[in-house]
């Protein structure tokens, strides 16, 4: 299949335009091929341009126009949110997400743990070399 | 952007005699524009002038911000170069000023239709079953599924414009 | 190394019509900064260009200027010095101080 | 037409001069100096003083930093603290920074005042150095320099 990821209701996806950048919401509508109703956890439902969203692999099966209190339930019951918050790509958006939150002694703590590494990893490597 | 209004008139009392109160609705981009709409289409409708008449109240129906799709049939009259047309479309949108505008931007585009060719003799929001248009049939069906071809260009804030991109670009 | 505390910017040239320009105003393109809300951030920090007064001695010179005003959308600001900068010098590295610092 | 020389104002702290100039500097917060010979350097700031001025202090021991009046403007506040509350501060005042008055300088002896100045410096350091006696990562971090690196955005950042 060359597609697979598809706008669709229950269409897990990330706004990528606007204040509400980097927000999870769920496709809960499809007004036309440019405009869909979406919501999610920090997202009043809203109409949406699919130009500003981007699809993710993660489906949550919903009725259609589905009311807010149905729709979180049924987040909760099959964890979609989770799922895509453990993914590999979740977790870079929140790994990204808090590098930006950082303040000075926090950089600060983050360049000194990583020389330490470096360090055990040298070290390592240089007995292993020596062994050679 | 479009607005609606809802126009009311009447003939500036001579006599005594009670005078008939006409009320309109009328979509136009501003208030200006609705009134004149208002008498444009009265002059057509009933004996009656913008000289020898009065506006008694020019209100804005302002849409109330919905969030869910809803399907609208309007009833057009066209005039276009070779005769006058009757016509019914169909849309799908949130609001009924928004199906408003995407016909006189649909009519625009297939017909070099203008604004002021173009009379709305009525909209009405339409159940799904009674809908004729297959453009607006096809998002019926809640198990739609279509995936996003990237020929619409993502819409990405500025700030990350870039000359040259390490990985080609995600198309779905 | 010595701590770099300015951020790179590139003088783009002066503020100009299509046929005149102002060398009072030079433009200046900071790095990392491709919007105007995010080039008021710059907005009265110092800048300074040095520069090698001749060829053959190492000796430097240093214009002061201030960043004045954004310029256009894309986080381009204008900046004043306290004498106009050389032409030549289009395209060459000035630096943006981090102070006046509000918090 | 004379092109109007374009003079960089000097740092007027014309709004600052009147009173104590607005508490945006909490005492025992640390700052990063911007400019000056000290540039770059994560110091204590102490307390504010009128005219837009913060008074610093390295501790001296550990960057080298001693008592020192900086712009507020030229400085960075970060979010750390330092508790400092127990430190006092009464000797510590403009008048320690008075110049001597352009007497004939006796090589090898140190005049009073900078001999005042040495005490005083001591013992605001011994208790700024109690309060980071058991945080050895933040007297680290006193000791290096903040530098931008490529690819920092200043507008970004959180300090």
């Amino acid at each position: 299949m060359v597609f697979q990821r598809f706008v669709q209701i229950g269409r897990l996806s990330l706004i990528n335009f606007g204040k509400q950048q980097g927000k999870v919401v769920v496709i809960l509508d499809i007004v036309d091929k440019n405009r869909v109703i979406v919501e999610g956890p920090g997202v009043p439902r809203r109409v949406l341009s699919v130009k500003r969203i981007t699809l993710t692999p993660h489906v949550v099966s919903i009725p259609r126009g589905v009311r807010s209190g149905l729709l979180l339930k049924k987040l909760e019951e099959q964890k979609t949110v989770e799922l895509f918050q453990q993914s590999s790509w979740g977790k870079k958006l929140a790994h990204m997400e808090r590098r930006k939150e950082l303040t000075d002694f926090e950089r600060f703590k983050v360049a000194h743990l990583k020389r330490q590494r470096a360090m055990l990893i040298n070290k390592a490597m240089g007995k292993l070399r020596a062994k050679k | 952007m479009l607005h609606q209004f809802v126009i009311c008139g009447r003939k500036v009392p001579t006599g005594t005699e009670a005078t008939q109160i006409y009320k309109m609705r009328i979509f136009a981009y501003n208030e200006v524009q609705a009134k004149s709409r208002f008498w444009y289409f009265l002059k057509k409708l009933r004996k009656v002038k913008r000289t020898a008449a009065e506006i008694l109240d020019v209100k804005e129906i302002k849409d109330k911000k919905r969030t869910s799709a809803r399907n609208y049939g309007l009833w057009i009259r066209f005039q276009s170069r070779s005769g006058v047309l009757n016509m019914y479309r169909e849309y799908r949108d949130v609001t009924m000023t928004g199906a408003v505008a995407q016909m006189y931007g649909e009519m625009a585009g297939q017909h070099s239709a203008r604004f002021d060719t173009i009379q709305i003799v009525d909209v009405k929001e339409i159940a799904a079953k009674e809908c004729k248009r297959e453009k607006v049939t096809a998002y019926h069906d809640s198990k739609l599924a279509f995936p996003l071809l990237r020929g619409s260009k993502v819409v990405r804030n500025n700030k990350y414009r870039g000359t040259f991109s390490a990985k080609r670009p995600n198309l779905f | 190394m010595p701590a770099r505390l300015y951020v790179k910017g590139t003088f783009l040239g002066f503020r100009r019509s299509l046929y005149s320009q102002r060398c009072s105003t030079s433009l200046i393109g900071v790095e990392g900064v491709k919007t105007k809300s995010d080039a008021r951030f710059y907005l009265g920090k110092r800048v300074a260009v040095v520069y090698k007064k001749s060829s053959k001695s190492d000796q430097c010179g240093m214009i002061w200027g201030k960043i004045v005003a954004t310029h256009g959308n894309s986080g381009v600001v204008r900046a004043k010095f306290e004498s106009n900068l050389n032409p030549r010098w289009m395209g060459r590295t000035v630096r943006v101080m981090m102070y006046p610092y509000k918090a | 037409m004379k092109i109007q020389r374009f003079t960089v104002p000097r740092p007027t702290h014309k709004a600052s001069s009147t009173g104590e100039c607005k508490a945006h500097v909490r005492p025992g917060q640390v700052v990063i100096i911007l400019s000056g010979g000290f540039a770059g350097k994560r110091v204590v700031a102490l307390k504010n003083l009128p005219r837009g001025f913060l008074l610093v202090s390295g501790p001296y021991k550990i960057n080298g930093v001693p008592l020192r009046r900086v712009p507020a403007s030229r400085v960075i506040p970060t979010s750390t603290l330092v508790d400092i509350s127990k430190i006092d501060l009464s000797q510590v005042s403009d008048a320690l920074f008075k110049k001597e008055k352009k007497g004939r300088k006796v090589i090898g002896k140190r005049s009073a005042s900078f001999e005042n100045f040495c005490k005083v410096q001591s013992t605001v350091d011994t208790q700024i150095l109690s309060a980071l006696k058991d945080q050895p990562l933040l007297k680290k971090y006193l000791d290096t320099k903040f530098s931008l690196v490529d690819g920092d955005k200043p507008h970004e950042m959180k300090f």
